[in-house]
């Protein structure tokens, strides 16, 4: 039996519907998935569901009592606990102080901070995830993304003598985390269902949820599809009900051989945060960078993009050195998608086109400097197009996207000048199964156009499934490169560990 | 029907303009005028902007408390609208019926010529000017040529406060740092400001200092009543210069009367007389 | 409805603004000499708010336009005091404003100080700058020649209209219409508003930021002295604090133009509307009789008002 | 090193301005007497600096503290010009300034107005209101009581050490510990900290942050008004404009602040360096002699080379 209830969730923007009547019913101890595609209102549901969207409409019952949500207090009280999709963190406050944020602070003499106590709470916080390696006195901004979501998830579990959670709910978590990392989330779910209270879980990784939910709702373009228990319901059955239509769920083939073209070369490269790094990039090939979390795979992908200087070594391009800044690289047709796109990406209060086109401005160019905006708004639609971006208008301000489709927009920006070289760090990161295939064909057809692709991704099988060949990162520098021709996923996981 | 006369100054907040504008109003209403005054709080490029507009309005005459030569633009379009413009302590300009004001040469003459006097002609003095306002700017010229007369006065230094509270807690502050500057006593003779505020301050500065007995003689330019009461005090501020501003204000009304009754009013800058105030004087 | 209100509630209460003068003033506001008199009143406070949007574009600020402003002044009169020509004292006062703009933009961008530091101490500087250059002195009267004086009292005659527009409005309306241009037409407009709106994006995407952020600091430089050659012509004279009132209200114009776009960044067209406020609520009360200490509080007030009809549930 | 100099420029930068004027001046500068003058000098704007720190941590700003200033000290006066005691008129200045914060607080998080608009409005408001109450004039002399004038002028005397400590300064003192207490070990002060460090996160979280905001510009508020009628009771006298030149420094005190602190956040103990460097600055200059306008030139390029000094490569 159900102890929550919503019924009749409704929410506009506009004219655009981004919920519309849906029902949703949580019972005891389970784990029960919210699943869809980009921009079908999961995160919409679960903004209201925590107090922090007004709905249009929504009735919503605990214990079979009627209850009102006012506010994020209000959720708190009622044993709700969140985990929303994009990381909120408070970079310049400490581990600790970002784990109680919105909780009562343990204090001495009923009004100073408690430090000491504060500290013990957020450890033990820490402890159920069985984290050991973070020390709570630390900014939140020395962590590394990971380690920030895992903070973040460990305020779920904080004991601060409140009423115990319910449920607990949560939106894409283990978008940044490691394979490692998300385990130890799933143990601690697996207690959290045994202890009787329940989880609400969003996640684009079907294999997860395959793995640790026993139902699931799926939405689309705001409406109810279904609501079915995991175990009489196929992978192929979920993705129908998400998209409407069949879908591959291999990766696409290549379409032709890799070039013999030595595209990039890297001698002996080091900078501040890589070292050794050694390597040749044909055209038309996708190097895939793997390792375990933060050794080293953004920052060679910022090495390349010109934004950490090489201390030694070299990169060449077609064989020529070349002056390396982030501008003469997209000039040089050298793309790059940042993996935290809301940070280093996105300019979220501009228009969809705005961010579609920030790197290509010189291709509208006209007479004396003038822009012309109709060809850069054809462009843009174009490229929307390719990508299959969700939207109702290219006007639409960025932050107005579900994250997926937020996404979208980056690999628009990416492909709008048919780069020779492009850096994806962590390119599907919140992206639905329809449209990571998508974003598969896609990389396809550019690099049987030439374009060299190097990838890096936190997805294994996405990896072995992509890529010509994997350049796996230990600590900073390069370890070995492996080619993919029957690698399995596990063998690739293997090559991280002594 | 009603006469219709405005009065512009960027000054309103000295107590000097208040003073002006009182005596002015007083006039005003005996004559049974329709007054308005308009303040532009230190701009003077607003004070042509409201000449503009009060030329737009039709009014039958404006007086103006502001140096002439910077709002031309605005008395240029006054003059070919036909309405009189008189000063109040303003400035001469052909663009000016008439100006009305006390003599700025006499006043800092008097207060310089006192300090000269009564430290003997010799020892070091501590100005504060303002010269980005001409007519204060008048004064610290003539008190530099009256005890630059004199060899064995010393300017210590030419202090410019900050003037925007007034010039009194910044002229205190630049009055302490001096004071810890020179600390051995009878090393500065006296104390000359442009106008009261800084005298005030300076007063301030020195009596904390505990450096009220070493006989720093202190004078000020416009006798304002918070000066008068120092002065009366008998302390270290020994003297002012008192303009008749309630007498300029009346005087500037008497003006504008006469253009609004048809005369030509021949003089181009009529003078209220000014008075010393010591502590003999000071209470009245 | 309600989103409408948000989004143009500061241009209604610009239109009421206006609707209220007119009805009180029915002779005088609504005529085309008023106008033309209000546009020449805010020119020298348009011409530096326009240009201080670039820099606001790209989330940043100017602090130091006032002082800027008499400094150029100040360059100029000097000059001209010592018998240099019309022109060499412009070109040299411009030129002040933007080596001065390029300071600021070199501390703010290659340095990397606050720009609200940055330009709070270039402030002071350049007020020092201009006390000491000048002596601290008003430079007026015969060392002001005529033929700048007279720039602020001529204008362009249209003899079927019967009206004269001044020339201060007419240099007004060109800063305009270049800024316009320069902000919404050309990809360097564009670049700085994708740093105003993500710097370290921009940067990733290959935007100069750093060549940019100098760059328009200069033209807000350029800018601060073109109005301050104008306050000066005006005024005929210069002094080292004449300008210093321009800088909180062009940034309020600039702020209240801001309220008035969907994402509340700084549009120039949307800056004159801020700037019209400022300057007819200062003739139309002016007029009205208000007294001045009661029309100060009114401004703050009806300021507040217009911002918070379009502020109102913004979030 | 590197690393150190940015973190430290600063506040070596003010260690070097003391050896400066410590050697130019080795008679008078580092006397127990010159830096009680200069505590007593730099309480008022400490004061506000310290209390503005409270905004600024939220990311925001509070731009009519000189007004509130000037009109809390006026409210003071005119009661005691009217008879009322001492007691009556302090309370009522700081009345005036928890409502006018309180004010602030409310357009800014309730209606949602940006703080630098909204308190720029309110700046014009009170201190129209205060020209209005005064009628635009100074109250002085028999009007402003010995008591209240004493307050300034009275100190805690070490007999031990054969000084005074001025009761301006112990004021300062202990606005400075709460202020300290209350941001860094207290749940509201942090929880101010996480709204201006992400006010998403802060509100995703659960913090009020409505409510929180608004009592910060209350407490800014309230230090505004105190920092009035210290200054009024220094100058004996109240008049309406007397504290406008405070805004401007007690911001900039913050920044200065802010470039000691790794992430760039405000804290209260760095405001006090700043506010320091801006004291001793115009003490040390002076009694050196140096002439007013090259003093002002010297302050703003100090400001600059010390913040550059923190801020070299911090990107
Ligand atoms: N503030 C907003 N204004 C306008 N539209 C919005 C806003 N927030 C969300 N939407 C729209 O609502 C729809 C649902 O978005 P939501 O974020 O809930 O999707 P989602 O299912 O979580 O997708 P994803 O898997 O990509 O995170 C989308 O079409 C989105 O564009
Ligand atoms: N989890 C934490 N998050 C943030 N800050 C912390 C944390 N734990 C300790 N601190 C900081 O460490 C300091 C240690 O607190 P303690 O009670 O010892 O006060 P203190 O040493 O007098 O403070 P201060 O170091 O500010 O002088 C606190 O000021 C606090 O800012
Ligand atoms: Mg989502
Ligand atoms: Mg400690």
């Amino acid at each position: 039996m159900a102890f929550l209830s919503l019924q009749n969730v409704s929410k506009s923007y506009g004219a655009a519907k981004a919920l519309d009547a849906v029902h949703l019913a949580i019972e005891p101890g389970e784990v029960h998935a919210l699943m869809g595609e980009n921009g079908a209102g999961k995160s919409t549901l679960i903004r209201i569901l925590a107090g922090v969207t007004r709905p249009d409409s929504m009735e919503m019952m605990l214990d079979g009592a009627r209850v009102r949500i006012n506010g994020p207090q209000d959720a708190y009280d009622l044993g709700l606990r969140f985990v929303h999709q994009e990381l909120n963190i408070v970079a310049h406050l400490s581990v600790a102080e970002n784990i109680v944020l919105g909780r009562a602070y343990p204090r001495r003499f009923g009004v100073a901070v408690d430090w000491k106590a504060l500290n013990r709470q957020a450890l033990g916080a820490l402890k159920r995830l069985k984290i050991t390696h973070i020390d709570p006195a630390r900014k939140m901004a020395r962590l590394t993304t990971g380690d920030q979501m895992l903070v973040k998830i460990a305020a779920l579990l904080l004991d601060d003598g409140a009423q115990a959670a319910r449920l607990y709910v949560m939106d894409e978590p283990t978008a940044t985390l490691t394979g490692d990392e998300s385990q130890k989330l799933f143990d601690v779910i697996r207690e959290l269902t045994a202890s009787g209270a329940s989880v609400l879980y969003v996640s684009h990784r079907m294999n997860e949820i395959m793995a640790i939910c026993d139902r699931v709702t799926v939405l689309r373009d705001g409406r109810h599809m279904a609501t079915r228990a995991l175990s009489d319901t196929g992978r192929e059955e979920l993705i129908h009900l998400m998209t409407g239509r069949e879908l591959e769920t291999a990766y696409p083939p290549r379409l032709s051989p890799v070039q013999e073209r030595v595209h990039l070369s890297c001698t002996n490269l080091s900078t501040a945060h890589i070292a050794d790094i050694g390597f040749d990039l044909r055209a038309g090939e996708v190097l895939g960078i793997a390792g375990l979390a933060n050794t080293g795979q953004s920052e060679l992908l910022l090495a390349l993009l010109g934004v950490d200087k090489p201390k030694s070594g070299r990169i060449t391009f077609d064989g020529q050195t070349k002056r390396h800044n982030p501008a003469a690289a997209w000039r040089s047709k050298i793309a790059y998608i940042p993996r935290e796109r809301r940070r280093d990406g996105l300019m979220l209060t501009r228009s969809i086109i705005d961010n579609i086109t920030l790197p290509h401005l010189k291709k509208f160019t006209r007479a004396v400097g003038v822009q012309s905006a109709r060809h850069e708004r054809a462009h843009a639609a174009q490229l929307a197009r390719d990508v299959a971006l969700k939207s109702d208008s290219l006007r639409q301000p960025a932050y107005q996207l579900s994250g997926g489709n937020q996404q979208k927009v980056m690999l628009a920006r990416a492909i709008g000048d048919a780069p020779d070289l492009l850096l994806l760090d962590e390119p599907t990161r919140g992206v639905d199964v329809g449209a990571k295939y998508d974003i598969y064909t896609l990389i396809r057809a550019l690099s049987a156009k030439g374009t060299a692709v190097i990838l890096t991704s936190s997805d294994l099988p996405e990896l072995t499934g992509m890529c010509d060949r994997i350049l796996v990162m230990r600590d900073g520098k390069q370890h070995a490169i492996i080619d993919t021709t029957g690698l399995s996923p596990a063998d690739l996981l293997a090559t991280f560990y002594d | 029907a009603q006469s219709k006369v405005v009065v512009i100054t960027p000054y309103l907040a000295q107590p000097g303009t208040q003073f002006y504008v009182e005596g002015f109003s007083a006039a005003a209403q005996s004559n049974g005028w329709d007054l308005n005054v308009i303040d532009t709080a230190g701009d003077v490029a607003a004070v042509i902007s409201r000449l503009e507009d009060a030329v737009n309005q039709n009014v039958d005459a404006i007086v103006i408390n502001v140096d002439p030569a910077q709002v031309e633009a605005g008395l240029e379009v006054a003059r070919d609208a036909g309405i009189p413009v008189v000063g109040m302590d303003s400035g001469t300009s052909p663009y000016l019926a008439t100006n009305v004001t006390s003599n700025g040469y006499a006043m800092a003459v008097e207060t310089s010529v006192y300090v000269a006097d009564r430290i003997g002609g010799t020892g070091n003095v501590v100005m504060f000017v303002f010269d980005a306002f001409p007519p204060v700017q008048i004064r610290g010229v003539i008190a530099d040529a009256v005890f630059g007369n004199y060899p064995d006065i010393a300017v210590l230094d030419r202090v410019t406060p900050d003037v925007s509270d007034g010039g009194i807690a910044d002229s205190r502050a630049k009055m302490e740092a001096i004071l810890a500057a020179n600390p051995e006593p009878g090393s500065i003779a006296a104390v000359w400001a442009a106008w009261d505020q800084p005298a005030l301050g300076a007063l301030q500065a020195i009596e904390d200092a505990g450096r009220d007995n070493e006989g720093i003689v202190i004078v000020g330019i416009d006798a304002n009543p918070q000066a008068r009461d120092a002065i009366a005090a008998g302390g270290n501020f020994e003297a002012s210069v008192a303009q008749d501003f309630v007498g300029i204000g009346n005087k500037t009304a008497e003006m504008v009367a006469r253009l609004l009754a048809g005369e030509t009013v021949k003089e181009n800058v009529v003078y209220v007389p000014t008075m010393l105030i010591t502590a003999a004087n000071a209470a009245q | 409805m309600i989103q409408n209100l948000k989004r143009y509630g500061t241009l209604m209460g610009f239109g009421f603004i206006v609707l209220f003068f007119w009805a009180n003033l029915p002779e005088t506001f609504m005529t085309a000499r008023n106008w033309l008199n209000i546009s020449q009143q805010v020119s020298m406070l348009a011409v530096i708010a326009f240009t201080m949007t670039i820099v606001m574009v790209m989330g940043d600020f100017d602090l130091s336009v006032g002082s800027m402003a008499s400094l150029s002044g100040i360059t100029a009169a000097l000059l001209f005091a010592h018998g240099y020509p019309v022109a060499v004292g412009l070109l040299a006062g411009l030129a002040v404003g933007v080596v001065g703009g390029l300071f600021n933009g070199f501390l703010v961008s290659l340095v990397g100080i606050l720009p609200f530091v940055a330009t709070l101490g270039t402030l002071t500087m350049y007020s020092g700058i201009a006390f000491l250059v000048s002596d601290g002195k008003t430079i007026f009267g015969r060392d002001i020649p005529r033929d700048f004086s007279g720039i602020a009292r001529s204008g362009l005659e249209i003899p079927a209209l019967e009206i004269t527009v001044p020339f201060l409005t007419i240099l007004a309306l060109g800063v305009l219409l270049l800024v316009w241009f320069l902000l919404e037409h050309t990809a360097f407009g564009r670049r700085l508003y994708a740093i105003g709106g993500n710097y370290e994006a921009a940067r990733l995407a290959g935007v100069k930021v750093r060549r940019l952020r100098l760059i328009a600091f200069g033209l807000t430089g350029l800018g601060a002295a073109l109005g301050g050659l104008m306050l000066a012509s005006r005024v005929a004279s210069a002094n080292p604090t004449q300008g210093s009132g321009l800088m909180l209200d062009a940034i309020a114009a600039v702020f209240l133009g801001m309220t008035m776009s969907r994402e509340g960044e700084p549009r120039v067209l949307a800056t004159l509307v801020g700037v019209l406020i400022l300057g007819l609520l200062d003739n139309g009360l002016t007029q009205m009789n208000v007294d001045s200490f009661v029309r100060e509080i009114l401004v703050g007030a009806i300021i507040l008002a217009a911002v918070a009809i379009s502020s109102l549930g913004k979030r």
